[in-house]
């Protein structure tokens, strides 16, 4: 029998995702992910990181900064050089940026505002190992919830990440449009999600874990998951 | 001797001069400065209810879901399985007109402390807004003030805040209200309460350092704003939710274990009420050492230590033993616990600083004690009402109607809500403008609560009485329409200043409102909030009891919200007379006053259980709206716009605005797409109903009428926020 | 012309987001910070004209600060 | 000793919130504003007897400022 491979949740002080990302991953992959605390210095082994969203450390500063600080982001990035995939959701996403993970900036929504909707995001690149089932261009539908959303690069790493087809979501129409209409907080060319170059690392504004449910609006948070099931 | 407490210290702390006697009476001796502060911070309005206790008395708060009524933090109903939802509403008034981000937020963060202190999670947030007319100067910071306060704070913690109201209206130019409720889950035998017990015990202080913040918050809202109280701003509470959120995990974390004796946060008044309720609830005594208190600033008196409204803080009495892992806990969460007292059998509160007593007062009687007024009351003159009535054929039906849509108090809220974390927890099922309440699944369990919050103000100006029992009566028929059994009710009084008759007036029939009507529903009160003197240079708020329901869904299929299918079938349940006085349709046509529609609880009861019983036993029912401000059209375009979908309707009445318009009560719009079955259950159970349309088309058309888009009823009711936010 | 607007919180009103900031600068080892106190800025660029204080004034007061719990100090740069 | 970090955003960076408070001064009917930049400043304590500059350089570039978006400068008080 093959072992039990293990998925991980790093939670910091302020998260609060974690328990809807427990509850999605255990209802769509049937397994249970073991929680590990932000202060904890060594990760014995993990097959699949996920940093939850929420508002860690408060978000002071700026969200996801402090964060960086814990312990459990050195071995994040220890793991993410061994090659483990790693996903980070919304703050998770934050900090994944502010860890140098992931590339650019998250700062205010253009309008000032904290953020709750559904959107459509669009698949760009559907070749990484979370996104290979999906039909390139395909149209998912995921709520958003966030304040500090709007995605920055400069032009010249812009056309880096976009050459190394890094960007995996753009918020869309129901239709496919990418256009500033369908834009929910200014993202530059309304990017919702990149991975790293060596794309094991993954980053997102929406929320997934929140459209698992038939009452919720929407389950394509379901097949985002389900996606991960060859990782593990 | 010189006296310490003169006139104008007694002044200062809004103590009179029978209340002054009254102090030295129990005292046995002059009081010295901080003990004249705890008597005036525990026998202010805010902490006492000296003024509507006589009242709030009469409320029924008993029933066979009630696990525990008002008294406590918050309040507790069953609903079934070992477990119980534990619920409350505050205002947070007068901090919010000051300072309207942190004042709003505070608020947020104050109930949900209430709610956690009892063992539960919070599962849901709501507000009740009501602001000054948008013209007003001050309306448009006030709004985008709160409304980002309540999210900042609901947000970061991870609560969903899934409904509400917000309502404009000049009479509330300088009080506005905001009133929040929260609601949380908790297994009914781990259940916390604040009654201190065990001589001997420690008093745990947890939580953010004392400050200087908002001393006399307490007493600051139990009197009259002026011109110049803006002025010399007290200082202002600051929220913070990171804290918030690490209190919540630590105390719940340390709820597991078998550690607390009572606890209660550190809400108006502090380090005083918190000690003072319970050592008073447990008839013990308190010995503090205020050294060990932990300060922000430095210098900070004892005087300022007790009556410190600083947030974030929770006293605590814990097993003698149960220090260490109470500490490690804490300390987990990177929280400082620090031991401040304990618990004597002096039945007395001391005060030690640097070692000198510096404070010792009596608990029984200060709480017992306290002031209760019999304020005279006086019913108002009766407001000459309005103008005669125009002749209706004149009067343009759709244009009131996309008045009424584009207009401040019924335009789509999404500007505000869209800043509220919703879906949070993931087990939101109806949020804002999906259904009549907000449905909040159990988690993990296939039941769900339902959870609202209402009050027409111009009912209830018009009529006290009859207005509170509306907000009721609506606040049922919303829970209903969701395919929830209502249980109970917390509720929140808002009013100006009870030392005048008139407003005197107002608070007793508007509890008596609230009192028949729950009796007749069998919906008690568990919990309530009153915030008095919302009142500026002599100008009173209308009086604003708010109600916030809460019903549980046995099943997750009974919810329902405001779904359409196509060409279903739309009845009209209940009786159509077309009450249009203090409607909104005259509003419109600025006729003002009258009576509001009379309540008829056996017909609202015999309605409601039809609907109830549909939900729950048939398959029939595929949506559901109640009807209320702005009658049957007001209720259609709602359904149309959630819906994006159009209904046409076929008129018979020879009055079309009173058809339309009427806002007789106890009525639901019900979407159904089996026409015999329906038709024959209703029969059977003697209910009065009618077909007054079907789903088609891309218009809300009222045939031979008018008829409006639904992209235009969308557009409509969508931009009045964009263009006043902007 | 540019002013500079400085805004910060009032003596004795608590920043949280401060507090969060010294703790996690104990947290990465650096011992010897005492204290933190955090404020914004507004560099305001305005024609060389007229006196443009009392505008300055006006926008800092209304918009930039709070005055309920923050000050603000305006200097010309 | 107090050192006093400035971060602001970097030059062709759009900070939406600069922009916010720009068209709200507009809106005020305030004319005579050109260009508005928004910053933050950390006035950090340290004790006086050893050189903490490179203690403050750290903490501003792995915590104060964001280097991909944001300068930073320090100044002693
Ligand atoms: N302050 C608010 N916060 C959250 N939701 C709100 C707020 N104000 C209004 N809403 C939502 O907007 C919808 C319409 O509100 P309202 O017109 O008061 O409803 P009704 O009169 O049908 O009870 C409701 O779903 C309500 O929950
Ligand atoms: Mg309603």
């Amino acid at each position: 029998m093959l072992k039990e491979k293990k998925i991980s949740i790093v939670i910091f002080p302020g998260s609060n995702c974690d328990r809807d990302l427990f509850v999605a991953l255990e209802k769509c992959l049937g397994t249970k992910p073991e929680f590990i605390w932000h202060n904890c210095s060594h990760i014995k082994s993990t097959d699949m990181i996920l940093i939850p969203g929420g508002f860690s450390f408060g978000d002071y500063l700026r969200a996801g900064i402090i964060a960086t600080k814990s312990p459990a982001i050195r071995e994040v990035i220890r793991f993410s050089k061994k090659g483990v995939p790693i996903i980070g959701i919304c703050n998770g996403f934050q900090i994944l940026i502010e860890c140098g993970l992931l590339e650019g900036a998250l700062i205010k929504n253009s309008n000032q505002l904290f953020k709750c909707e559904k959107v459509n995001l669009k698949v760009i690149n559907n070749k990484t190992i979370f996104t290979k089932n999906y039909k390139l261009s395909e149209i998912i539908s995921l709520p958003i919830a966030h304040s500090q959303g709007n995605y920055f690069i400069k032009p010249d790493k812009l056309k880096k990440i976009e050459d190394n087809d890094q960007i995996i979501f753009k918020y869309s129409s129901d239709f496919g449009d990418v256009t500033e209409k369908y834009n929910p907080n200014g993202s530059v060319n309304n990017i919702a999600g990149i991975s790293n170059k060596k794309k094991n690392v993954i980053g997102l504004m929406p929320h997934p874990e929140r459209a698992i449910e038939n009452f919720h609006n929407g389950i394509d948070g379901i097949k985002f998951f389900k996606n991960l099931k060859d990782l593990i | 001797m010189k006296k310490e407490i003169t006139k104008k210290i007694l002044k200062d702390h809004n103590i009179n001069s029978e209340e002054y006697n009254m102090i030295l009476a129990i005292m046995g001796r002059e009081p010295n400065l901080l003990e004249l502060g705890i008597f005036s911070v525990m026998w202010s309005e805010h902490c006492s209810y000296k003024s509507t206790k006589k009242w709030l008395k009469t409320l029924p708060t008993t029933g066979k879901k009630v696990v525990c009524g008002p008294g406590e933090n918050a309040g507790i109903i069953d609903i079934d399985d070992n477990d119980a939802i534990v619920f409350k509403m505050e205002s947070h008034n007068h901090p919010s007109f000051i300072e309207p981000y942190q004042g709003a937020a505070t608020g947020v963060g104050g109930i949900m402390r209430d709610v956690f202190t009892m063992g539960a999670r919070p599962i849901a947030n709501l507000n009740s807004l009501r602001f000054g007319d948008p013209k007003h100067e001050k309306t448009k910071n006030l709004l985008r003030g709160v409304v980002k306060g309540i999210g900042d704070y609901g947000n970061c913690v991870g609560i969903p805040t899934v409904g509400g109201e917000c309502f404009f209206h000049e009479n509330y130019n300088n009080n506005i209200l905001v009133n929040a409720m929260s609601v949380g889950l908790v297994k009914k035998n781990k259940i916390f309460y604040s009654t201190a017990k065990g001589i001997g015990n420690p008093i745990i202080y947890v939580g953010s350092k004392t400050g200087r913040d908002g001393i006399h918050g307490a007493t600051m809202a139990s009197a009259e704003f002026s011109d110049e109280s803006e002025n010399q701003r007290p200082q202002v509470q600051v929220g913070d939710p990171f804290i918030e959120k690490l209190l919540l995990e630590s105390c719940l974390e340390l709820m597991n274990e078998d550690v607390i004796v009572a606890i209660q946060d550190m809400g108006a008044a502090g380090l005083t009420s918190s000690s003072f309720e319970m050592a008073s609830k447990g008839n013990c005594g308190v010995k503090l050492l205020l050294d060990k208190v932990p300060c922000r600033e430095t210098e900070m008196t004892p005087y300022e230590m007790m009556l410190s409204e600083t947030q974030e803080r929770m006293l605590m009495i814990i097993k003698p033993e149960k220090k260490k892992i109470t500490y490690d806990i804490f300390q987990k969460w990177g929280l400082d616990a620090v031991e401040i007292g304990k618990l004597t059998d002096s039945g007395k509160m001391e005060l030690f600083y640097n070692n000198k007593l510096v404070g010792a007062l009596p608990i029984k009687p200060l709480a017992d004690l306290s002031p209760e007024y019999d304020r005279p009351s006086i019913k108002p003159k009766k407001r000459k009402n309005y103008l005669k009535k125009k002749s209706n054929s004149k009067i343009n039906l759709e244009k009131v109607l996309k008045k009424i849509l584009s207009g401040p108090n019924h335009s789509s809220k999404s500007w505000i809500f869209n800043q509220y974390d919703s879906s949070v927890m993931g087990d939101t099922i109806f949020s804002s403008e999906m259904a009549d309440a907000a449905v909040i699944r159990i988690h993990k369990t296939n039941k769900a609560i339902s959870v609202t919050s209402d009050c027409n103000p111009i009912y209830c100006k018009s009529d006290p009485r009859r207005g509170a029992e509306i907000a009721v009566a609506e606040s049922w028929r919303n829970l209903i329409s969701t395919g929830a059994e209502p249980v109970a009710i917390t509720d929140n009084l808002n009013f100006g200043n009870p030392e005048k008759k008139e407003i005197m007036y107002e608070i007793k029939e508007s509890i008596s409102g609230i009192k028949k009507a729950c009796i007749e529903l069998d919906y008690p009160v568990v919990s309530g909030n009153v915030s008095l003197y919302n009142e500026t240079n002599g100008k009173s708020i209308f009086p604003t009891p708010v109600i916030g329901g809460v019903g549980l869904i046995k099943k997750l299929k009974y919810a329902t919200g405001f779904k359409m299918d196509d060409d279903s079938y739309i009845y009209l349940i209940g009786k159509t007379k077309g009450h249009l006085e203090s409607s909104l349709f005259y509003e419109h046509l600025k006729i003002f006053g009258g009576s509001p529609p009379k309540v008829d609880f056996k017909e609202e009861k015999k309605n409601g259980n039809f609907v109830k019983f549909l939900a729950q036993k048939t398959e029939l029912l595929i949506g559901c709206h109640d009807i209320s401000e702005g009658g049957i059209a007001l209720a259609l375009a709602e359904l149309c716009i959630a819906n994006k979908k159009g209904i046409e309707i076929t008129l018979k009445k020879n009055n079309p605005e009173k058809f339309l318009f009427g806002e007789d009560q106890s009525r639901y719009l019900l979407i159904i797409n089996k026409k015999k079955e329906f038709e024959s259950l209703a029969k059977k159970n003697n209910i009065e109903n009618e077909r007054i349309g079907f789903v088609t088309g891309a218009f809300l058309n009222f045939k031979n009428l008018f008829s409006i888009s639904v992209d235009a009823l969308l557009k409509l009711n969508s931009s009045w926020f964009k263009g006043f936010i902007k | 012309m540019i002013f500079r607007v400085y805004v910060n919180f009032k003596d004795g009103i608590l920043d949280p987001e401060a507090e969060a900031i010294k703790q996690t600068i104990a947290n990465m080892g650096l011992k010897s910070v005492k204290n933190l106190v955090k404020g914004k800025f507004f560099d305001i660029e305005v024609g060389d004209k007229k006196n443009h204080l009392s505008e300055i004034e006006k926008i800092s007061k209304d918009l930039l600060a709070n005055p309920i719990i923050e000050n603000f100090k305006i200097v010309k740069k």
